[in-house]
């Protein structure tokens, strides 16, 4: 039993990351449409960038290595970078293409995938890195000697950043006009036009906060294993989420999240060996396919009706 | 009430109108608690013009959507040709000889006017994929049988000299003409017109109900039609039912109806 | 400019409904066909057989696989390469299992096993559409190659799941050459892509383009959607199956499961977006393009830049390329290179009028 | 004269003889076309022998008699054609109706030819026919192609062709040798067909013309351009014009080619492509239209094709039509030409369906020295030819190789083309018309005694024996020194430059021409708008110095060309005005089909008249015009009047 809780609660953590990339979909998909494939490429690309000023930036600046200022300040730095890259996404890919099939955006998007990684690769090379945030992936002594449940500090700290950030978020869409505003533009468009806001900025600024979600999301999981071209594969996790949850429902990221992360690890513990292990790889995806076939607009996806 | 409309329903030289087809019985439709269309009863007589007109938004389009299976009505019987119709798909509908236009043209966008106009056969032909996979042989005989057929279509129409141009391009008043001749491919006993001649000018809405009037006279087909154009309707139809809020205020031949105190209200309302 | 159209009339729908109805058209198809059948092989060297016109040719079928139910019937798919992998998987081990099974016979059995999966795999689609049908697609990505490698019977219990082809002998000629193989590969590919064009030019492809375009408009003129979508899949894993046969057969000669990985699905998939979504013709070029271009990359970068830039770079530059190329494409002309090949023509046929 | 025609084998002296001949010698060749349903549906002679003898039993069935006369109206169908040769078979004669003429028109010609039978092509044709029963006593039978429409017309006088034609397979079987006996019976001097004049003067007349002549007219033009089985014709011009029934009955019958009818009249352009015709004809403003299309299709193109377009067309311009022709060309030119064949006139040809093209001809009106060359250089063997209704649309064509812009060539074979007193073109020969239906005082005015057809089109012959048409022979008066003074030909000169839409010259009884002009407002204002000048509408545009210059320049290029014909140096342009307004038919000035009324506007200008010849330097002239709104207004101004540039001729006389 305790073992299965172990298990359990690893998984949830891991899906809390799976959470944050799903999360960044949702957003973007919430306020223009765009089923983003390459927010597992931002991702990576926002790691990257972290971790690359981080090793420059001492150099340029002559700043002692690993210091709060150049953490921060490489911080700040990957958030222009994801700003920017955001925005010019928005400005180069999506507008041009704006009125097309959502499939042709999705492709797009594909296409954006691999530019993003190539870009992130060709300036910051393509080696292995480590993410240092200074906290020890150590087991928390007070809940080990309690119940004998191994539970890592890192994956608690993982699980409160995602916690901050969707509050965060969540205040963000409910109380400041620009959040109302998007909230209208999921809705419809032509409403969120008479806000006064209009479509390009709140594109731009949804760009915007994807690339901040997805940097955060990128930091916690490089720290966790390494910054790497694997990282892209790991976020693709992030679509079984997006069908468990709906791909318009912030909740439904989280949760779909969180049953991705636990069921996936389950699964491999218990089904796993039967069948010669690594299910992890296409567990999600068929969980979620299976899910697709009972309730296809997700958990907290609107069901939709087609009229003729 | 019905019974004595149809009886003075006017009969044109050489068109019989004939029994009852299609019967609908205290038919109700709801969304997700939205009702659309509440206990509406009526019928259909072989080889007539039958209208639907109505405010928008009364439930026209949902009536011929119920019609053709696309809607399955909460309540309610339909019988098409005596038989109770269960639950059915609109897949099934055309097996059963109901062919139908739609409001906001629903045209194959990618393809040209004559394979369009081919689609519209689909039931009709026989051959497998791996006949189609071969060509020569049995699927280029049908391809050419059903080709000639289609041909026929489009010499009604007069759409000649636009048939191998994709519908994407064509105007509006044409992608209305060619849908009609998608609808017609399948030799359909009845025939579902969903505003044929919405956002067309005087011309081409002449030209539409001369096809329309043809279609009926020629073929024998029963129609069903929704249409604005009042001048229209009441020129060319036998019968007239008036939807109003998802409810039945009129039934009954074009002189009838225009007489109707509930329909000039809903009408002058609507105007209003 | 080079078109004579006058005096071609047509007096019968079969002349009208031929493939290339202009004579010059039909001309040039037997001058392809001529050159890429005779001349190529007996001029071509071994490298350009081995790495260049035969992987084409097999990507090129794979990719038409892909376009009957992308660009055909409407439904994204990225798990093309796991369907290859079940056709070369599902070849090899008819071969294998079945004494004397005949090399054709085991690559259609392959088509048919892929076909099979990918009916399975397409189910979904009944209830779903787009992104989450892309979505269950990968299921059938990661889950196909997980089991080929786990299940050690498949690759008659090799390790890691490699596999080795077995001879290519058709009525007692044995295929070894690189030219022998090129020529079997085209024969295979011309003969399957001809009835690919047949198939969209048919009701099949009618109905499927009818679903792709307006669904509920297909439904209501008596095409089962269901039966549309089903069918594309299993035409379009057959041929990805065959596709992924002749990928062991006649080009790698030993393969594994991992080879048939996403990155391939991707490849296919821009293959078609280059090429031409909803055009057997732009397969081939998509094809030509995608397997082209990264030679091109490794021989012209260094010719600019020399070698300062390293063997990364190269890489690095070929995903920029490619993903800057797709969203080029997508934005600036979604029917990719069929189309502005069809443009061309088009200007060629009014030649010197512009349109 | 003319070079003799070919003896005609004495069995082959009928159509219907004709059609039996061709169903025997080359029953598989196709020899009637449709695009029907999407392609060319083909009728072979085997099949249209068929047809055509179902329906001539079919309409024996219902009574038809030799000699009855039987209307055909309709778009070309080859059922109608096969209808006309159903007739003759009968010993009937077909009367050609144009399908576009109103029902009272055809009343009058239903009247007139005591029409029995009226076969039509759709319902349009039928409501026509109804309306006008009433009206036409001895029409007894209506019968219709295309049954579309008509379920319920319940008219017991009204039969679809297609059961005519069953009732007379019926018929043919109980009595097979009926038909062959009919055509026996038949003579070359039967009347074939009856085709009425326009009628501009008076009411129509039908012209009866004889097997013997329409097939010799036929014969002649086969013989002439050596016409073959091979040949393809579009059939797109009205049945019932004599051209049509020359070119796409007649001759087809006779060479035993084939003939293609579009598939409606939107898609002709694209029908012609299609076909690509080997033998072609066309009115001016068929050809007119065409090169305008061509230009403004061109506009759009890239700056490059454009000059690879017009750099080629030059080279065409220079040695274009003496390739053709056959004359001696320079081998840098004629690399050039082959090159421009290569990019720009193969290709241009082949897009507008003229690639093919052996003969092409043009009739009717005149054509453009510019728009005629155009197509000669770019290699369509385009010539013109001269004829009317009653010579069966054969008197002069033009040789190969012969080519004059102005001229209509030589007479044809077995024509033989005189010149009257008064410049009147006389024509004798096996073409001539039998007679015109029931007016034998119309006959007896337009034959002389010595059997010549009097045209009323008045012409010469040039040193080379090639024939001129100057003007309707009524028109042509004489100046004061009795020379030739020709209006219409000099007025054409005039309109052929781009810039000039009306001209109307006067000189009739005076010393020297003089002549209105009407400019061209859109040339004009583009001209002047390259050169940046200001105009405010017609009137003023019309009255600036610049336009008068561009004016005399072309006047003066005219008097050029009039100086070099000895019969027309007299006939110089002396003084022009611009007029102030343009001639409109709402006026009166010209006739509704554009024509000018001279007489009418000779009298309401009188003025300027007067002042062009009192040798005045301008005039004041105030004009009532009526605007489109049906208002009325008064035009007043000034108009400048020049002394045009002429060659060898002195000014005229200052005096009043």
């Amino acid at each position: 039993m305790q073992f299965f809780f172990e298990v359990l609660i690893g998984g949830l953590l891991s899906g809390v990351l799976y959470s944050l990339v799903a999360l960044g979909f949702v957003l973007i998909y919430k306020a223009s449409g765009v089923f983003n494939f390459a927010q597992g490429a931002m991702v990576f690309f926002a790691a990257l960038t972290f971790v690359g000023f981080q090793e420059v930036l001492p150099g340029w600046l002559g700043l002692e290595p690993g210091s709060a200022v150049v953490f921060w300040l490489a911080f700040v730095l990957a958030l222009a970078s994801m700003v920017v890259l955001g925005l010019l996404t928005e400005r180069v890919v999506l507008r041009p293409l704006v009125n097309q099939p959502h499939i042709t955006l999705f492709m797009a998007t594909i296409g954006l995938t691999f530019l993003v990684e190539g870009i992130a690769q060709g300036i910051w090379g393509a080696n292995v890195r480590g993410l240092d945030l200074g906290i020890v992936d150590e087991p928390i002594e007070w809940l080990m000697d309690r119940s004998g449940i191994l539970v890592s500090k890192f994956d608690l700290f993982a699980a409160a950043a995602a916690g901050v950030l969707v509050t965060s978020l969540a205040l963000f869409f409910q109380y400041t006009r620009i959040g109302r505003a998007l909230r209208a533009v999921a809705d419809d468009h032509q409403a969120a036009l008479s806000i006064g806001i209009p479509l390009q900025h709140i594109w731009g600024i949804v760009w915007g906060v994807a690339g901040f979600v997805a940097l955060v999301a990128g930091m916690i999981w490089g720290a966790r294993n390494g910054v790497q071209f694997a990282l892209t594969f790991t976020a693709l996790k992030a679509l079984p989420v997006l069908i468990l949850g709906g791909f318009t429902s912030v909740p439904g990221a989280i949760v779909g999240g969180l049953i991705i992360g636990a069921s996936e690890k389950l699964a491999e513990v218990y089904i796993g060996p039967m069948v010669g292990g690594g299910i992890e790889s296409w567990f999600p995806y068929m969980l979620a396919l299976a899910f697709l076939l009972v309730r296809p607009e997700g958990l907290f996806g609107e069901r939709h009706i087609d009229r003729v | 009430m019905s019974a004595v409309m149809t009886a003075e329903a006017p009969v044109a030289e050489g068109r019989r109108i004939g029994e009852v087809i299609l019967d609908l019985q205290g038919i109700s439709l709801s969304f997700g608690g939205v009702k659309a269309l509440t206990n509406i009863s009526f019928n259909v007589r072989e080889h007539e013009i039958r209208s639907i007109i109505g405010p928008n938004g009364a439930g026209k389009s949902s009536m011929l959507n119920v019609i053709n299976g696309v809607y399955h009505p909460q309540e309610g019987q339909i019988h098409f040709h005596g038989s109770r119709r269960q639950k059915m798909d609109p897949h099934q509908a055309a097996a059963q000889g109901i062919a139908r236009t739609f409001q906001n043209i629903a045209l194959f966008k990618g393809m040209s006017v004559l394979d369009n106009i081919m689609t519209g056969r689909s039931l009709k032909m026989k051959c497998g994929l791996l006949r189609h996979a071969l060509y020569w042989g049995p699927a280029q005989r049908e391809e050419i049988a059903h080709r000639r057929k289609v041909e026929e279509i489009i010499d009604f129409l007069e759409i000649q000299s636009i048939r191998k141009t994709p519908v994407g391009r064509l105007p509006y008043g044409l992608q209305k003409r060619v849908e009609l001749g998608r609808a017609l491919a399948a030799e359909p006993s009845m025939l579902l017109l969903d505003e044929p001649m919405a956002g067309m000018n005087v011309e081409e809405k002449q030209d539409m109900c001369r096809f329309i009037l043809d279609v009926n006279d020629q073929f024998g087909t029963t129609i069903v039609l929704i249409e604005h154009d009042m001048g229209v309707v009441m020129d060319i139809s036998d019968r007239v039912v008036v939807l109003d809020y998802g409810k039945k205020i009129g039934d009954g031949t074009p002189d009838e109806v225009k007489n109707n105190p509930d329909v000039i209200a809903a009408y002058l309302g609507a105007s209003h | 400019m080079l078109y004579r159209e006058a005096g071609q009339f047509k007096t019968s729908y079969s002349a009208d409904q031929q493939i290339f109805p202009i004579l010059q058209d039909r001309y040039g198809y037997w001058v392809i066909l001529a050159i890429f059948g005779v001349l190529v092989p007996m001029l071509a060297s071994a490298y350009w057989l081995k790495a260049i016109l035969i992987p084409v040719l097999i990507f090129s079928l794979a990719a038409i696989g892909l376009n009957i139910l992308t660009g055909y019937a409407g439904q994204l798919s990225l798990g093309s390469a796991a369907f290859m992998a079940v056709g070369a998987f599902g070849a090899y081990n008819f071969r294998l299992r079945i004494d004397g099974l005949p090399f054709l016979v085991a690559l259609i059995l392959g088509g048919l096993a892929a076909a099979a999966v990918g009916v399975l795999f397409g189910l979904p689609s009944l209830r779903i559409k787009g992104f989450y049908l892309a979505v269950a697609t990968l299921a059938a990505q990661f889950f196909i190659v997980w089991v080929l490698v786990k299940f050690p019977w498949f690759s008659n219990n090799a390790s890691s799941g490699v596999i080795t082809a077995q001879d290519v002998v058709i009525l007692g000629y044995h295929f070894d050459g690189p030219q022998a193989k090129y020529v079997l590969t085209l024969a295979v590919v011309a003969a399957l892509a001809l009835a690919a064009k047949n198939l969209v030019r048919t009701a099949t492809g009618r109905s499927w383009m009818a679903v792709r375009d307006m669904d509920v408009a297909a439904e209501v003129i008596g095409i089962r959607p269901m039966r549309a979508k089903l069918l594309a899949f299993a035409v379009s894993s057959f041929y990805c199956g065959v596709a992924g046969a002749l990928y062991a057969y006649t080009y790698l000669g030993t393969v594994e499961p991992e080879g048939f990985n996403l990155d391939l699905s991707f490849r296919i998939l821009f293959m078609i977006i280059i090429g031409g979504v909803g055009s057997i013709m732009g397969s081939f070029l998509g094809s030509a393009f995608i397997v082209l271009l990264p030679i091109l990359l490794d021989n012209v970068v260094p010719a600019i830049f020399g070698n300062a830039l390293g063997a990364g770079f190269a890489s690095n530059l070929q995903l920029i390329v490619f993903g800057g190329l797709i969203i080029f494409f997508l934005i600036v002309e979604p029917h990719g290179l069929a189309r502005l090949w069809q443009i061309g023509k088009e200007k060629l046929r009014l030649w010197p009028f512009p349109h | 004269m003319a070079e003799p025609l070919k003896a005609v084998e004495p069995e082959l002296d009928t159509f219907p003889r004709l059609l039996l001949q061709h169903a025997r010698v080359r029953p598989q060749r196709p020899a009637m076309r449709e695009k029907e349903y999407g392609i060319w549906q083909t009728l072979t002679w085997a099949d249209v022998a068929a047809e055509v003898r179902a329906i001539a039993c079919g309409l024996a069935t219902l009574g038809f008699k030799r000699g009855d006369r039987l209307a055909i109206i309709g778009d070309n169908r080859p059922r109608l054609y096969c209808t006309v040769a159903a007739c003759q078979c009968l010993g009937g004669i077909p009367v050609m109706l144009y399908q576009d003429a109103v029902a009272e028109e055809m009343a009058y010609v239903l009247q007139d030819a005591e029409v029995k039978f009226a076969v039509v092509e759709d319902q349009e044709q039928v409501d026509k026919m109804l309306e006008v029963k009433d009206q036409s006593a001895t029409l007894e039978h209506v019968i219709y192609d295309d049954p579309r429409g008509l379920r319920h017309y319940t008219q017991a006088f009204l039969l679809g062709l297609a059961e005519l034609q069953e009732m007379g397979r019926i018929h043919d079987r109980n009595q097979a040798d009926f038909l062959d006996g009919e055509i026996a019976k038949g003579s070359s001097d039967d009347i074939s067909v009856m085709l009425y004049t326009s009628g501009t003067t008076g009411k129509p007349k039908g012209v009866c013309q004889t097997h013997r002549a329409f097939i010799a007219a036929a014969r002649g033009g086969i013989q002439f351009d050596r016409l073959t089985e091979a040949e393809d014709i579009l059939s797109y011009l009205p049945m019932a014009w004599v051209g049509d029934h020359l070119f796409s009955f007649a001759q087809a019958m006779v060479a035993g080619f084939t003939i293609n009818c579009p598939e409606s009249g939107e898609t002709v352009m694209t029908d012609l492509r299609e076909i690509g015709p080997t033998y072609y004809f066309a009115p001016p403003r068929v050809f007119e239209n065409l090169l305008t299309q061509v230009m403004i299709r061109m506009e759009d193109a890239s700056r490059i094709k454009r000059a690879i377009f017009h750099k080629y067309l030059d080279v065409a311009r220079r040695c274009g039509a003496d390739i053709l022709d056959g004359k001696p060309v320079g081998l840098g030119d004629r690399i050039q030409y082959w090159l421009g064949n290569l990019l720009v006139f193969g290709p241009l040809k082949n897009v507008l369906g003229l690639s093919r093209i052996r003969v092409a001809y043009t009739a009717g009106a005149a054509i453009g020295p510019d728009l005629f060359r155009f197509y000669r250089s770019l290699g369509v063997n385009l010539k013109q030819l001269y004829g009317q209704t009653e010579t069966c649309a054969y008197v002069c064509l033009q040789p190969d190789g012969q080519i004059k812009l102005d001229s209509v060539g030589v007479p044809a074979p077995a024509v033989d083309v005189k010149l009257a007193e008064n410049g009147e073109i006389l024509v004798r020969g096996p073409m001539l018309l039998k007679a015109y239906y029931r007016r034998p005082d119309a006959t007896a005015e337009s034959i002389n005694a010595e059997g010549y057809f009097m045209t009323g089109d008045a012409g010469f012959f040039d040193e080379d024996g090639h024939l001129k048409i100057i003007d309707r022979a009524k028109d042509v008066g004489k100046l004061v020194d009795g020379s030739m003074f020709a209006p219409n030909y000099i007025e054409n000169k005039l309109k052929f430059f781009q810039y000039i839409k009306e001209a109307v010259c006067f000189g009739n009884g005076r010393e020297g021409v003089t002549a209105f002009i009407n400019i061209d407002l859109e040339a004009v204002g583009n001209w002047a708008e390259r050169r940046g000048m200001a105009y405010a509408g017609y009137t003023d545009l019309a009255s600036q110095s610049a336009v008068y210059e561009l004016m005399r320049e072309c006047v003066g290029q005219v008097n050029e060309d009039l100086a070099t014909d000895p019969k027309m140096r007299g006939s110089q342009v002396q003084r022009f005005l611009v007029l102030h307004k343009e001639l409109d038919a709402d006026d009166g000035e010209l006739t509704r089909t554009r024509k000018v009324r001279r007489n009418f506007i000779a009298e309401k200008y009188a003025v300027l008249i007067e002042a062009l010849y009192a040798g005045r330097a301008s005039q004041r002239i105030e004009t009532q015009v009526k605007y489109e709104d049906g208002r009325t207004g008064v035009v007043a101004a000034d108009l400048r009047i020049e002394d045009a540039r002429t060659v060898g001729l002195d000014p005229l006389k200052q005096a009043a």
